[in-house]
């Protein structure tokens, strides 16, 4: 039994990397391994915008990370000043920069870089999604 | 009318512009535009046959490429060296355009008013 | 230690196999899967292809060089290497 | 004097073309021609999040823009279909799609994709910045 | 009709160059002005970089080939052409 | 405690990858990790002195790379290839590491536990 964290850095509206990483996460469960923290930064992180509404006939990339994270306990640790800049900010931090809502999903949570260097420390291996 | 032509040069899925610049051409044809469609370089791997990115839940838009036809679109072209850097051949593609070399690309890239890539 | 290089896009391939060292292994991944049409030889390097990506994209005849696995296979390939790489 | 229009699908975090868009504009106009329209298509729209907070001392885009749109009345245009996707509603797509709260700055009008067309046919030149 | 060409990555160069005919021009911006170091002489089609972009990266030793021009002049290029392709 | 080397490979402000990466490196500096960074292909580019990008309302991060010894990085390396590649030599920029060939950096990136790349 290994421990795996994930760096996803993808784009989840023009780029294939945030499906990869959500099969890669469920092969890693389904094969009885451990996920320490999924980390989102760069781009990534906009997947984490609750408002996010793609067509029906799509996936919706934010839910599904949200179900697979209350379902198995996993963490979602979106980066915050990578979040700020993209318009991703939970209550405090809309608070503190005068926006008029939140707009985070309440699944993931904001979180400092540290947490990453924490989880590259804390895991067997650190798989990164572009 | 203006004419536009619309080039489609990446592979599909890895990137979201396929689709996108698909509907900007279904738009166009909706307002009569004179349209030529063109699959340049990596692009023709866009006509790859039985593609089936439902298994990675991805939407298949390939076949709305069938129906450019329909939707009014006269010429679509497919690039011969983008067909041989794949090693692709005609029966490997949906049919529904004619093999062009970079010069008659060339040409229609000139004659059209609007030419539009993501 | 022997490192999993991953790639996901064709374009960055040379530039990838120059970091690549012998005991190494690629893996093609997205829109990199369609390298997975030729025998690329370089250095000895064990050769991977993810097959639910060669399906999304109706490619069916791989070269023989490279191994096509699973996502299941892709989790084992991780922990067979020291360590991966995404070679953006 | 002619009249331009621009299509913008540059992604406003990770590459210039929103950058770029900006300069070729106020070049445009200081030339003495006219703006018919600036339309945001696929990761373009992004720059009309209302919630977006660069850090103070990064050029705040969404707001040059809106700057702009106002002192030189510019039609900024969001494709919807491409905005929604995005997380970047008005109120109107906010109660549509039970959403907690709208996200598009003011100065920025989501619209069907018919507008880009339109501001083609009725413009000499159009230039994108992807 | 005589097209300018907009190149801002540096990747797609060769690709833009198959799509380009004779009366055609090439103007880079962006990442892509890092091409204008070298004479790539092609078809007599005309050769433009943007300056600002140059000085944003701190390139100075252009090749006299490549007209070096500002905001203003791209805009009269796009007229002094019948229209644009951003290649992407 | 691990290793890291951070490699940059794309040129400065067409993408915003540079920053992001360098932040990530700074924050494991802090978690006092052995540090390699490698400037490699393009990459290089970072590297050039006298960059202006606020004449495009750009911030200007390349300072920062003068300061990661402060930072307590080790080993600075710099693609002999990209530097050729791009007719760029040790006068052109930054004088913060070493001329490596691809030999040491392969070396570098199998010694090291992590590569990241953005």
């Amino acid at each position: 039994m290994a421990t795996f964290s994930l760096l996803i850095t993808a784009n989840p509206y023009s780029n294939q990397g945030q499906y990869s990483a959500l099969e890669f996460t469920k092969a890693v469960l389904e094969a009885g391994h451990i996920i320490k923290r999924i980390f989102f930064y760069a781009d990534g992180v906009l997947v984490a915008n609750r408002l996010n509404c793609p067509p029906a006939d799509e996936l919706n990339l934010t839910k599904s990370w949200a179900k697979l994270a209350i379902e198995k306990d996993i963490e979602l640790t979106v980066c915050v000043t990578a979040a700020l800049k993209r318009g991703i900010v939970n209550q405090a931090e809309a608070e503190r920069n005068a926006l008029t809502s939140e707009s985070i999903d309440p699944a993931f949570e904001l979180s400092g870089l540290g947490q990453l260097t924490e989880a590259m420390l804390a895991s067997d291996r650190l798989v990164t999604f572009g | 009318m203006k004419s536009v032509c619309f080039i489609f040069n990446k592979p599909p899925y890895g990137q979201g512009s396929g689709k996108e610049l698909l509907d900007i051409c279904l738009m166009c044809s909706a307002f009569e535009m004179p349209i030529t469609v063109i699959f340049q370089g990596d692009g023709v791997l866009q006509l790859i046959e039985n593609q089936q990115p439902d298994i990675l839940n991805i939407k298949n838009y390939s076949k709305t490429f069938k129906a450019l036809k329909l939707y009014g679109v006269e010429t679509v072209l497919i690039d011969a060296a983008g067909l041989e850097k794949h090693q692709l051949v005609t029966e490997n593609i949906l049919n529904i355009g004619e093999i062009a070399n970079s010069k008659i690309i060339q040409n229609v890239i000139q004659k059209t008013d609007f030419s539009i890539m993501l | 230690m022997k490192t999993l290089f991953i790639l996901n896009n064709p374009t960055n391939l040379s530039a990838c196999l120059e970091a690549i060292a012998k005991e190494d292994a690629l893996l093609l991944i997205e829109d990199a899967v369609i390298i997975a049409r030729k025998n690329i030889e370089y250095k000895h390097i064990s050769l991977f292809a993810l097959k639910e990506d060669l399906i999304a994209r109706g490619i069916n005849n791989t070269d023989a060089s490279w191994e096509l696995i699973n996502y299941g296979k892709f989790v084992e390939l991780t922990l067979a290497f020291d360590k991966s790489v995404t070679w953006l």
